[in-house]
């Protein structure tokens, strides 16, 4: 068998992202965003990470809003429901913070290049845009067959991706469902692959469904048992999204003062998933739930 | 960002409810469309309980859905809209699919637009002296260079309606004529900006923005001092039609809440 | 509601694979393999035809010993367990067949590019190699960005892909599960695809489960009951493997006389599923048939 | 095409079961193994049955196995393979693997090898004057240049021995020296060739195949005979050793019809 990878979620962040890390969160898009994950980097005080993900939600606020961020390369950084991220605009417009420009399909090429061992892929999304000017990762190129002009996507290679999944066992097989995102790609990209479940499971529950798998087990690093883990993303079979959380944190991140105090709160005071879960308190959990149940057709793999 | 949320005088129905009908009707039926998210999002579900039933929607964070989702949602992400959806991929197969020109529409939104409807989201001011740091392109430049068509919507205001874009995030017309030929994008453009005020459409030749239709309570006159730019308009300049009871019952059935149209 | 796809498997080949058809087959390698669908087209004498794969292993080597093909993009052809495929090598070495010689990488990639609408896509396989001499479709190219030289494969656009799953709805929504090999990048270039199913299921089968779908079905063209419609190749969930098959063909097609009188028996004889079924036998069905059910753990969609 | 029928004189073991346990003896535990058909299946269940159970097995169709298969298999894509393996996906997944160097070792073989290790399943003859075409390459090209290490299988014969091959299939060192580097091939090469009468390596300059070890019952002439230029041999010529018991069960166990090792 191979060997058992389960950590505390401390000591995976610990040993696996140190300071100047170069991490991919949030792959899933809106869905499955690792939060317990971001806010342990929080806590841990890291400095002049890299974070890469397409559209991160509110995530990549937050860490930025904690200071550990010196770049992002990402497609978009806000509140998918509110707009604007408070801490990415005050870090950006008063130079503390480098961006590098992509768009949802140049991050998942440039992350699919670093996958394939190849140092870009071809595109034909923006052309005649500006990403190329704040963004050196972006070239145009020509076709040696048609001579057609193309955007180059130079490979982007995190040292790390983060992903949340539903249920592991503790040698790193996972099972994921729902919409994937570029989680595909993060993690064939990335050197260590950290997974944050909702469920500990035993190794017949993943190997009865090797199609459900969305990364290759033995290139994982670390297995966090973390329920609730991606609060207040959404997360299937496990809990809906907490609209409510990302309207507090709008108005949570507008100063740098109440920024500070969301973070007192939300992630400072906060040691286990124990601790999470008092904090959002019972009735809150309850109301988030999945409520109506809709389980999958089981399909054969005998022989 | 909310739409305007000033209502038109003496109507049952606001600024967002009309937007949201007029996205909703440059939809055909059996038409391939990459949604967004707020309005569009909207758009897409009203056209297809209405007169785009067998519409598809195709999601960038790897949704598939031909029918529509059970319940309200907010966001692309919400467990209902995965729910009995048709596929649940990677954003590489819905790339994919936009990639290779199998989708006909979408609709993005923006902080400014150029009269070649060029789109910024990214940055007030220019790169080497940022003013206002706006979130990003997303998959929004992903749509302008690879839908077949797109639409864009937004609030009309001078400061948002420029002559020239500080930052082109979604290719439009660029400096109008063959420039997306020139450039090398193989199909799209624009076809329409919906905006709080009307809709406007683009010379088939210059590629220049020409309004088409004026919202009811907005005048061309309104409208110009809220543009930028001297704005053509078209020979047969319309009305835009308010929104009927089917729509707006759709509306209030998928926005329940109000939230994206209060 | 989407409109209804099914037709008969002559109606399906009648109307989306003329003369001189672009076709991708046997896209899961050694699974899966839509033998029913590619004799039919052998049936119907289709000619001048392209066959696009990965190895299709025995099915390229019958429809070129039918006449039916003018040349093939592929990485191997041949059979599996016993070498080489004998028609194919008569084809070529008397000048009748056109090959361009791949790999399982650049095959890939070349379905991949015209998937993504670009005309190429680089990758570091096949460097050095004489494949460069025999596929015009390969060529070598410059990163922009580190200047290291790379293969660059060139699209190919199939006008049809066919596919064999295990379970579809009419509409084209299908479950497809075991190794997928490139059916993903097949079915996203081609124009039209059609699938060959073992069972037509309700739609609401289908909907339990969207991660199990493996092509978009709005852009199914076509969706024909084909039960034991990938014998001899293996089926998770219905059968096994006909070794047996195989190794018989391999006898069967040493001479074109040999090979002709194994096509009148195997392929001219069959007017639908019942005809092959009664051919192949009882017996030899149970003997193939899943003997131990596994079953995949279900995971929850609901909200 | 089946391993050499003829059994070695006096002893309980064939040609193929000695060329399956030398495989399985070039994996060592832990390692990432890119499993091909025929022989190089057998060695990796062979590997991991015994001295390597932490190996990982990638197929070029889109499995990934840490365990063994509950049955024994003649092919990759049997059912056996699948059930419960650890992924199964997409070929462009194992590439992927490939590519970034995920794979230590792969094993490959041929019907022309060269004194480079340059190796032939595309062509005898030339391309414009074919005299014989075989099956072509499969992955076998993709794990010549991706793979860390490669290892090659195939029957001694002077005809598959030769100075140069017709067509390069699956590129070993080329000419020799530094010539990967100058094609652009980031890693690997072959490390050995198991053939039906010894064990070769290579010369970690010149890059020239080296005799390394000679099969029970064959000898350095046996072997310069039937090899098409004049072989090089080690310092320190080796006898490889027969299989083990250990060895020959496991053999018998994953190819019980003798299939494969008759």
């Amino acid at each position: 068998m191979p060997k058992e990878k389960r950590l505390s979620l401390p000591d995976a962040i610990e040993r696996f992202i140190p300071d100047n890390s170069r991490i991919v969160m949030g792959a899933s898009l809106e869905s499955v965003i690792p939060f317990a994950a971001g806010h342990e980097i929080m806590r841990r005080g890291r400095r002049d990470l890299t974070l890469i993900g397409p559209i991160s939600d509110i995530l990549f606020d937050q860490i930025i809003g904690a200071g550990c961020v010196r770049k992002v390369q990402a497609a978009w950084v806000g509140n998918v429901i509110t707009g604007s991220g408070y801490n990415f605009r005050r870090a950006v417009e008063s130079g503390r913070l480098e961006t590098e420009d992509h768009t949802n399909l140049t991050i998942s090429l440039a992350l699919r290049a670093a996958a394939m061992g190849v140092p870009y892929l071809p595109t034909r999304t923006a052309l005649g845009s500006d990403l190329f000017k704040t963004n050196p990762g972006l070239k145009t190129t020509t076709c040696p067959f048609t001579g057609d002009r193309l955007t180059a996507a130079a490979a982007i290679q995190p040292d790390v991706a983060v992903l949340h999944v539903q249920r592991s066992d503790v040698y790193g097989h996972a099972h994921a469902w729902g919409n994937l995102g570029i989680s595909r790609e993060a993690c064939l990209a990335a050197h260590n692959i950290i997974l944050t479940a909702e469920e500990i499971v035993d190794p017949e529950v993943i190997t009865s469904d090797p199609n459900r798998v969305v990364v290759p087990g033995f290139r994982v690093s670390a297995v966090v048992h973390t329920p609730w883990g991606a609060h207040p993303s959404p997360v299937p079979g496990h809990y809906n999204r907490d609209h409510q959380a990302f309207l507090d944190y709008r108005e949570a991140s507008k100063t740098p003062e109440d920024f500070a105090a969301w973070k007192a709160e939300w992630v400072d005071g906060i040691g286990s998933p124990a601790d999470y879960a008092a904090l959002l308190g019972r009735e809150r959990m309850a109301r988030l739930a999945i409520r109506e149940h809709d389980h999958s057709e089981p399909v054969d793999y005998g022989c | 960002m909310a739409a305007d949320p000033t209502r038109n005088a003496g109507s049952d129905y606001t600024q967002a409810d009309l937007m949201v009908a007029a996205a909703a009707r440059e939809i055909a039926d059996g038409e391939v469309v990459f949604v967004g998210m707020r309005l569009p999002l909207l758009g897409f579900l009203v056209a297809k309980s209405l007169h785009a039933p067998e519409a598809v929607g195709v999601y960038e964070l790897g949704i598939i859905r031909e029918s529509l989702a059970s319940e309200p949602i907010l966001t692309m992400g919400d467990l209902p809209n995965l729910r009995r959806s048709h596929w649940l991929a990677d954003t590489a197969d819905m790339m994919a699919i936009l990639g290779r020109g199998d989708v006909d529409v979408s609709f993005i939104g923006g902080a400014q637009v150029d009269r070649f409807g060029n789109l910024n989201t990214t940055i007030i001011g220019r790169p080497d002296r940022i003013e206002t740091r706006l979130p990003g392109s997303g998959g929004a430049c992903d749509l302008a260079c690879l839908a077949r068509r797109h639409i864009i919507i937004m609030a009309h205001r001078k400061h948002r309606f420029v002559d020239r874009v500080d930052y082109i995030t979604s290719p439009g017309y660029g400096d109008g004529g063959d420039w997306r030929r020139r450039v090398g994008l193989a199909r799209g453009g624009p076809s329409a900006v919906i905006t709080t005020l009307g809709v406007l459409r683009f010379d088939p030749d210059t590629r220049e923005m020409v309004l088409a239709s004026v919202h009811p309570g907005a005048t061309p006159e309104t409208i110009q001092n809220n543009t930028g730019w001297p704005l053509r308009r078209a020979s047969d300049l319309q009305t835009t039609p308010p929104p009927t009871a089917g729509e707006l019952a759709m509306i209030r059935r998928f926005d329940p809440h109000r939230y994206w149209t209060r």
